[in-house]
């Protein structure tokens, strides 16, 4: 589990955990609503700087009471991509009964939780590997990546500079 | 006065039309010309003219200085060789078309008042009109 | 057409309305010219912070929390620009492994007390966004080099991008080409050397690239040029364009041409003796760029070129005029 | 400029003579007047001399509606001038 | 090396007399001023300081009723028709009995400006200049505005905005040319300003400006601005899409256009925006283009003086803002002149004239006396600074 806090939000801890091989995908979306974390399906995800660049624009918007959805949580997925369309960007980057990769996030304001990587343990049905780019581009669908990056401007530029050199 | 203003106008169809001044007629001892009045325009949209020309000088015994004199004979030259060539205008485009005399008139001050703003073509002021 | 009152005072302009058009763009080559000097100037003062700074540089700590220290390294009518090594999201476990020395550059459009808080608003966002967009339009061309963007909180006018250049040996200043210019012609070195005539090269071909996109950068100095030596190859220096506030999207030949002349005119009144080999390199490589792409890139640069002497004629001449 | 600015068109034409009190007045108005260049010149041509105290304006243009503007535009000149003389001087 | 004494007064004096005349647009002003022979102006850049006295300072504005604007043609002949009128009563004003002794020099408005009202204007100069055997200066309209402004405030070397209705500049000055650093690609803002008003139908008196001004002060949903396009180009801005845009509005305003989501509640058809609120709306949106780009000027140079002149200077809020922006720069200040020099005026004419006229410029041939419509700030030499 990585955890770590942003240097300009100090009062906010982030705890990210990647899981592969899920096996209660179809569980974990029925109970979405219940889940405290972010769960982020990792087909579209292939750098750790794709998710922690969300957690960034996630926290300003929090921070200056501009956020979109219900939650922080959903909230993520939401800033995962450019696109400001809800239900597109729940599709693309949410579980679905068939998730067998994700990435766990968990965004703490003025709280710490030192059972958070049982808690995600308990949760998840799967096996829990380090959260780098290595594993993160073993797992992820790079082509289907390329698709999106293309029409997404902004978020190319998050992908680290070997990897983003994919796409140009 | 030794001499008086006196204007010539020749065109193919009228060889020697001359223009001279009538002491005796009192357009002649204005300096408020009938042709050089304020727009027709503004005075429609409620224009005060404020803005008429300053009145003949005279001398302490009542008489025109000879300046303000010759200044009230050009201004009643200008209202005659102006109307004159105003209906020469109209002569000649009603040869043209076949408007009617009044529509016919005020077709022909437009494009006088048009031609005395020419100058300005592209000042934003106009573009009132 | 208007026809002209015969006898008002002839206008020796009103036949020629174009030139109104061509006489602004002389005057925004004139003021980039001004400010090419001025820059000349300052480059020897460190910056100064203004009273505005003062209370700037505050709210940008506010912002930022002490956990982000900042030096402020420009400033602008439009934005402060400060330098950080503090990565904004990225977790330490992730940043060690790249880079400890990592610099990243923070650009900040600060409200205007002056504005309506409702247009203040809405600009910033506005300005903040448009220069992300273009910088990642870009970022994605094939050979083309720009800075990174990182993060951007665009409400706020915030701008993260990677921090590109080095300091020059002994002393030259930051790995900008103007610096780098003056450090070959300094110090008993060939200002003529080959390493320069390939950067330079480069250089064109960077400005190429983006032209031939229809891009055009809008304040092309010296000073927005980075160059960025290749590790392996230390006389190997890679141009990057910075700075593309004034950037926009434009296939207008004038467009280009004025980016062109504006660098060349930077080049000659900081690095004249040497400036006609210069810029002689510099359409080189820009012209390598259009070369390439056959006959249309041909025909397109024989446009641009001409425009460019065009807009230098004028310029010349106007600089020169009373 | 079309060839037609020869004076064969120019079939319209007006003399004016305006007497001041002296020559010296004359002279003034011509050499205020003159400077100003005509703009469409090839529709309308205009003339300035002084005889002994008269100023001669002569006009010429293609047709009564040119020479109608013209002519109205420089005697408002004139009035001008004979005013400051009459005023100032 | 500057030296402002180069030509001496006229008859062994000790100080020179100017008459102005200034008629570019519906304003006809005459000026008389005088400078001391001062030895401070031997030497240096003191162009900002001649210790000028103002000894008559007459305008007669050409007014059009409501909603009108004003034609060249009626323009011009109000000045024909005012001009020596005037001009007789500054010289009385003044005291000047015999101007052929007194003064040294007429200065008339040479360009830029409405072709017919400059042309009525020089006729009288040059008549004047025969008469009484004076010299006489052709001076840009703009230059006189910087100037008047300079030698008022005696801001040294000011960015100066210079905004009426005919023009709309950010000028700085640099090696003997007053560089146009910014300006509008289309209208003018003054010109914006009026025309805005005569949508509203608002009088002309004392002029438009003034009342959008008055009626912006009124504005009752200041919060809830109505958000025009912010047209800002580089260091250039244009003004004719924000004028469509919000006489539009004022036309659904005034028709009751309930679809209007800017103005009308969509629910309730209650109405949102009243006309004081376009105004301020109006007012709030061009000003802060002017000031943004005069601030970049003011970057650019580096300097930290701004003069504002010409007649929209003389609006508060235009002031307090760029007051504003001042504020947050060093020594940051903002000069400001008071309606009597911003707006169109005879002095400044004069002013300017002079200083030309006291480096030695002078029309030999009334053929360089045409004036002409177009006449940009920068192709003046300006020779008294250095």
């Amino acid at each position: 589990m990585l955890v770590s806090k942003l240097p300009q939000f100090p009062d906010f801890t982030i705890s990210a955990s990647l899981f592969s091989n899920i096996e209660n995908g179809e569980d974990l979306v029925k109970d979405i609503a219940n889940i405290p974390y972010s769960l982020i399906d990792t087909t579209l995800i292939c750098s750790v700087e794709q998710i922690y660049s969300a957690i960034y624009r996630v926290l300003v918007e929090y921070k200056f009471n501009r956020i979109k959805t219900k939650s922080i949580n959903s909230e993520l997925l939401l800033c995962l991509s450019q696109n400001s369309n809800i239900t597109q960007n729940f599709k693309k980057f949410g579980i679905n009964a068939n998730t067998k990769n994700l990435v766990i996030v968990s965004i703490l304001e003025n709280q710490i939780n030192n059972d958070l990587n049982k808690e995600f343990n308990a949760l998840l049905k799967g096996e829990e590997i380090e959260l780098n780019n290595e594993n993160l581009q073993k797992i992820c669908d790079m082509k289907a990546i390329r698709k999106i990056l293309t029409s997404n401007l902004m978020m190319i530029q998050i992908l680290p500079r070997p990897l983003s050199m994919l796409f140009s | 006065m030794s001499k008086l203003i006196t204007g010539t106008y020749s065109s193919p169809d009228i060889p020697n039309k001359t223009f001279q001044v009538n002491c005796n007629d009192a357009k002649y001892l204005t300096t408020n010309g009938k042709t050089t009045g304020s727009s027709e325009y503004v005075l429609k949209a409620g224009q005060i003219d404020r803005d008429r020309p300053s009145g003949p000088r005279r001398l302490p015994d009542g008489q025109l200085t000879y300046l303000s004199q010759l200044r009230c004979n050009l201004t009643g030259i200008q209202d005659d060789i102006n109307e004159f060539l105003t209906e020469r205008m109209q002569i000649a485009k009603s040869k043209k078309t076949k408007l009617t005399d009044t529509k016919e008139e005020a077709r022909i001050n437009d494009e006088i008042n048009h031609l005395l703003d020419g100058g300005d073509d592209d000042t934003e002021e106009t573009d009132t009109v | 057409m208007m026809f002209l009152n015969p006898a008002l005072p002839g206008n020796r302009w009103a036949l020629q309305m174009k030139e109104k058009k061509i006489s602004i763009r002389s005057n925004k080559l004139l003021i980039k010219l001004l400010r090419t000097l001025k820059e000349a100037q300052a480059i020897i003062t460190n910056i100064t912070i203004s009273k505005m700074s003062v209370e700037l540089v505050e709210l940008v700590n506010q912002y930022l929390t002490p956990n982000v220290p900042i030096s402020p390294i420009a400033q602008g009518a439009e934005a402060i620009v400060f330098t950080t090594h503090v990565h904004p999201y990225l977790p330490n476990e992730i940043t060690k492994d790249i880079d400890t020395n990592k610099k990243y550059i923070i650009k900040f459009r600060p409200p205007k007390k002056y504005r309506h808080p409702v247009i203040d608003k809405s600009l910033t966002k506005h300005r903040t966004l448009s220069e992300a967009r273009i910088l990642s339009k870009l970022f994605q061309i094939e050979g083309l080099k720009v800075p990174r963007l990182i993060a951007m909180d665009a409400v706020n006018g915030y701008l993260w991008m990677e921090f590109l250049g080095e300091d020059l040996p002994n002393n030259k200043g930051f790995s900008n080409l103007k610096n780098f210019l003056w450090m070959y012609s300094s110090d008993g070195r060939d200002p003529y050397d080959k390493v320069v005539k390939e950067t330079l090269f480069k250089v064109g071909e960077q400005i190429g690239l983006l032209h031939w996109n229809d891009y055009c950068h809008g304040d092309l100095t010296s000073s927005n040029i980075v160059l960025v030596r290749d590790s392996n190859d230390i006389d190997n220096w890679i141009p990057h364009l910075i700075d593309f506030g004034l950037g926009s999207t434009s296939n207008m030949v004038e467009d280009k041409g004025v980016d062109l002349y504006v660098l060349e005119r930077a080049i000659i009144s900081t690095h004249s003796s040497y400036s006609d080999k210069y810029n002689e390199w510099l359409v080189k490589g820009f012209s390598s760029v259009y070369e390439k792409q056959g006959k249309n890139g041909s025909k397109k640069l024989g446009e641009l070129l001409g425009r460019f002497e065009e807009v230098r004629l004028r310029g010349r001449k106007r600089s020169m005029l009373g | 400029m079309s060839k037609r600015d020869n004076n064969m068109q120019m079939e319209h034409t007006l003399t004016l003579n305006i007497p001041f009190a002296t020559s010296k007045q004359a002279d003034i108005a011509c050499q205020v007047l003159r400077p100003d260049p005509i703009l469409r010149p090839q529709d309308f041509q205009v003339k300035y001399t002084s005889k002994g105290n008269e100023l001669v304006m002569e006009f010429q243009s293609i047709d009564d509606r040119v020479l109608r503007v013209g002519v109205s535009s420089v005697i408002d000149s004139v009035k001008t001038i004979i005013e400051t003389f009459d005023e100032l001087e | 090396m500057v030296n402002l004494n180069g030509v001496k007064p006229k008859n062994g004096r000790n100080y020179y007399i100017a008459l102005g005349l200034e008629g570019s647009a519906n304003k006809l002003g005459i000026g008389v001023i005088k400078q001391p022979l001062l030895d401070s102006t031997l030497t240096g850049d003191n162009s900002h300081d001649c210790h000028t006295e103002i000894l008559a300072n007459i305008r007669d504005t050409y007014v059009t009723p409501p909603g009108e604007g004003f034609l060249p043609r009626d323009t011009a002949r109000h000045h024909k028709n005012w001009c020596v009128r005037l001009i007789k009563k500054a010289l009385a004003e003044a005291k000047i009995e015999n101007p052929s002794i007194d003064i040294d020099v007429i200065c008339f408005t040479q360009g830029p400006g409405m072709g017919a009202p400059l042309h009525s204007v020089v006729i009288a100069a040059r008549t004047c200049s025969l008469i009484w055997d004076v010299p006489l200066i052709g001076v840009n309209h703009c230059v006189g505005h910087i100037e008047m402004g300079r030698e008022i405030t005696k801001a040294v070397n000011p960015v100066v905005l210079y905004v009426s209705g005919g023009n709309t500049q950010v000028i700085a000055y640099s090696e003997n040319r007053y560089r146009i650093f910014g300006e509008t690609l289309d209208i003018a803002i003054g010109n914006c300003l009026d025309r805005f008003a005569r949508t509203l139908k608002i009088p002309n008196i004392p002029f438009p400006g003034y009342n959008i001004e008055q009626m912006a002060k009124k504005a009752q949903h200041k919060d809830n601005l109505v958000l025009l396009p912010y047209t800002v180009k580089g260091m250039d801005l244009s003004m004719s899409g924000i004028l469509a845009f919000i006489d539009g509005l004022a036309k659904d305003l005034f028709k009751k256009n309930k679809k209007n989501k800017f103005l009308f509640d969509s629910k309730t058809g209650e109405q949102l925006i009243t006309v004081e609120d376009l105004c301020f709306a109006l007012q709030e949106n061009l000003f802060a283009m002017l000031v943004e780009i005069t601030e970049r000027a003011m970057a650019h140079v580096n300097s930290n003086q701004v003069l504002i002149v010409g007649g929209v200077g003389s609006n508060l809020r235009l002031q307090e803002m760029m007051g504003q922006m001042c504020a947050d720069r060093a020594n940051g200040k903002v000069h400001a002149t008071d309606e009597r020099f911003c707006i169109d005026n005879g002095v400044m004419i004069a002013q300017a004239g002079l200083l030309q006229y006291r480096m030695g410029d002078v029309i030999t041939d009334l053929a360089d006396t045409v004036v002409t419509q177009k006449f940009r700030t920068d192709e003046v030499y300006v020779s008294w600074r250095e």
